[in-house]
């Protein structure tokens, strides 16, 4: 590398780096809701166990 | 004079008011009850133009309030419980100053006529951080009243006026009723309030639950069917 | 109505804008590194340029969307609106301290010190990233919707700044020194023009990417959030 | 009726400084106080500092305009009168500009105690047939920190920790009016005058009060729009 080859290099680096932390970032957020919507979805499928358990216990009586 | 529908104001996801109808003709006189955060001050705020609502449509004297507040502005008294004044100016140059704001033409006689009739003519030329709570309150009172308000809006307005300045308040009420002109009271003493007020309207969790008449319903009688509502 | 939307809308426009940001990105990085000629007077260290001036015009953008973001929200008080302008601001920061470390490098193999007072863009750029940086204290220190009305006077404000901040600085650089250094695309070779009109449009069109991604992720969290509560009441 | 309104929250600000004298009597003692820490910050024994005279003038000036302009709202926010100004018929717009007319009055009052000064502390010369010039950018940029100062001290007023916010907001902002104010006291103080570079800093205060007259038109209305 000469004439400064290197610092073109990590200019560069430095782009790609910065704007790819900040994809992973955004990345990461949605992960996060995608999560929160899994959490979300076992807590209806628990409820709605419930509520079906309930309802036979009712056709029981 | 007043028509809210559907009114709602949250401060962040907490609807502090959620939902309100309210109408008020002239010369009607509201007490206006309910807990600690039932939603009364916000509601008394947003009648007030202090506050914008976030849906909901409300039109005050004649103003939808959307595009014309600063119309309907002229027309509003507004009795907070601070008095809305500078402590480091005296009780005259606070009236000037809002005699100013509100543009009103008779302005000094007018200011002599009211610091006369709220009884501080003697202290005029005094800044007010010289006076005691009640004398300051019955300042703003002469505040509310400079500009000949259509509509009274008093937040907890027996909370600090002292015994003469409550007896004028009364004596306004009495008279706006005779006037054409309107009144909201937002209280906690209900009993206090209902020998002035024509109707009751109990707010909770941002809602009115209650909206009726008291027209010549005792006093202790009101306080009671508040506390079934509220 | 059904239950919350199960689709977020903008899916597929941010999908379209990524691969497209992607494309150019890679395009015009190939470009400048293997094609594009080799500067006469700077050698290998001009190659900076193409991204450098490319990624200062593509935050100056991001600042103009939130202005306007900003103007429309005092109109519409809605939060949509302050989620464009947020993002963009956002995206435009991160742009704006790219340009300065950047132009720092540059300034090191150009004039072997990493900070030159007298360079007007870095200067600058050094303002913007300030200016900026406070529009994020600003909003974490107010709520609701005094927060997206602070936020949106602000991003006018600190658009109008901008163009003064810039002037500014050169008003003061033509004066004290004659201009060190300017690459105008006018006295460009044709080539080195075409490679940086491709280098423009690669970060104007990675600023829309992240901006799409950015509001599909607040649309997915709004959405959840909507969900989250009509659960609860339920 | 504007210009009535206008002139009443004028007097008013203008009654109450007279009355407490809190403002102007510490923005002039804070910014002879930043005169002399700048003097020894320099570290200098040259009792010659006309090469550095604009940056420390400006440089005091603009953290004295932050100060002024973070106790621009102090009375309504303390003693709660907001609320009455904002329930009057009042356009935003006229209050937020009789708050830029006090904070211009207050930043000139602090000027003419600040400038001269400046001459007698630091320059050693001709300095005293500057000082008209000085004084008309130092007008200029009055109009400058009023104008952006108000927007940026009603953004900061019901913010947490709204004394740190204030400096963080308008500094930034400040730093064009620094740089002009610097660049025309520098164009005329010591020897020869450029008229030429100091009509150039002018026009650019100037167009600098134009757009943040713009921005303040378009925003002061949304300020207060709760």
């Amino acid at each position: 590398m000469s004439g400064g080859a290197q610092y073109v290099v990590a200019a560069y680096a430095v782009i790609w780096f910065l704007v790819l932390a900040y994809v992973v970032m955004l990345g990461a957020r949605t992960a996060r809701v995608g999560r929160q919507v899994e959490a979300m979805m076992r807590m209806l499928d628990r409820r709605d166990a419930e509520r079906s358990d309930s309802e036979t216990a009712e056709d029981r009586t | 004079m007043v028509t809210a529908r559907g009114l709602v104001h949250a401060y962040g996801e907490r609807r502090a008011v959620d939902g309100v109808d309210l109408a008020l003709a002239p010369g009607e006189r509201v007490a206006l009850a309910g807990a600690n955060g039932a939603g009364k001050s916000t509601l008394l705020r947003l009648v007030a133009t202090l506050l914008r609502a976030q849906s909901g449509t409300l039109e005050v004297l004649g103003e939808e309030i959307a595009d014309g507040a600063r119309a309907a502005r002229a027309g509003i008294g507004y009795l907070a419980h601070d008095p809305l004044v500078y402590l480091d100016l005296t009780a005259r140059q606070n009236l000037e100053l809002y005699g100013d704001l509100y543009g009103i033409d008779d302005r000094d006689a007018r200011i002599d006529d009211l610091l006369d009739h709220v009884g501080l003519l003697g202290r005029s030329e005094d800044t007010v951080r010289t006076f005691s709570r009640g004398m300051a309150q019955r300042l703003a009172l002469a505040r509310m009243l400079l500009h000949r308000p259509r509509l009274l809006l008093l937040d907890e307005p027996h909370a600090s006026l002292d015994a003469r300045g409550a007896a004028l308040l009364d004596g306004e009420l009495e008279a706006a009723r005779a006037d054409g002109r309107a009144a909201i009271i937002v209280t906690h003493e209900v009993e206090r309030v209902a020998r002035v007020a024509d109707r009751l309207v109990v707010m909770r969790a941002g809602r009115v639950v209650c909206d009726e008449s008291t027209d010549g319903r005792d006093p202790m009688a009101v306080r009671r069917r508040y506390e079934e509502v509220a | 109505m059904t239950d919350g939307p199960a689709r977020v809308p903008g899916q597929r426009a941010a999908a379209i804008w990524g691969v497209l940001a992607t494309v150019l990105v890679v395009v015009s990085s190939i470009g400048v590194f293997l094609v594009a000629p080799e500067d006469a007077d700077q050698g290998i260290i001009q190659r900076i340029f193409y991204f450098h001036v490319a990624i200062a015009i593509a935050s100056l953008v991001a600042f103009a969307v939130a202005c306007v973001a900003g103007i429309l929200q005092l109109r519409t008080r809605d939060e949509r609106w302050d989620d464009v302008g947020e993002a963009s601001i956002r995206i435009g920061l991160l742009f704006s301290v790219l340009v300065v470390i950047t132009g720092s490098i540059w300034a090191k193999a150009s004039w072997g010190t990493w900070w030159v007072w007298t360079d007007p863009r870095l200067v600058t750029y050094l303002i913007v990233v300030l200016i900026y940086a406070a529009y994020f204290v600003l909003r974490s220190s107010v709520e609701d919707d005094r927060r997206m009305r602070y936020s949106a006077i602000y991003a006018i404000a600190g658009f109008a700044s901008v163009p003064l901040s810039f002037y500014s600085v050169r008003v003061a650089e033509s004066f004290v020194h004659p201009v060190v250094f300017t690459s105008s695309g006018a006295n460009m070779p044709g080539s080195m023009l075409w490679w940086f009109v491709v280098s423009q449009a690669a970060m104007i069109c990675l600023f829309v990417a992240l901006l799409e991604l950015d509001l599909l992720g607040r649309r997915s969290e709004r959405a959840l959030r909507r969900l989250a509560m009509r659960l609860e009441s339920a | 009726m504007r210009r009535r309104q206008l002139m009443a929250l004028v007097r008013k600000d203008l009654r109450l400084e007279l009355r407490t004298r809190e403002t102007i009597v510490a923005m002039v003692l804070f910014a002879i106080v930043m005169l002399v820490i700048l003097q020894f910050g320099f570290g200098t024994r040259d009792d010659d500092l006309t090469r550095f005279v604009g940056g420390l003038m400006w440089v005091t000036l603009a953290f004295t305009a932050v100060l002024g302009v973070g106790r621009s709202y102090v009375a309504e926010r303390e003693q709660h009168v907001l609320d009455g100004l904002l329930a009057s018929p009042v356009p935003r717009t006229v209050m937020l500009g009789a708050k830029a007319i006090a904070i211009f009055l207050y930043m000139t009052a602090v000027e003419v105690v600040v400038i001269p000064l400046v001459g007698v502390f630091f320059v050693k010369g001709s300095y005293w047939d500057a000082i008209g010039w000085i004084a008309i950018a130092a007008l200029l940029a009055n109009a400058c920190i009023a104008l952006s100062g108000t927007l940026f001290s009603g953004l900061a007023l019901f913010t947490r920790a709204r004394d740190l916010i204030l400096p963080v907001l308008f500094l930034p902002a400040l730093v064009p009016v620094v740089v002009a104010g610097a660049g025309a006291t520098h164009a005329v103080v010591g020897g020869s005058p450029d008229m030429s570079e100091w009509r150039g800093y002018c026009l650019f205060l100037l167009a600098y009060a134009i757009l943040f007259a713009l921005v303040s038109i378009a925003t002061y209305d949304a300020v207060f729009d709760d």
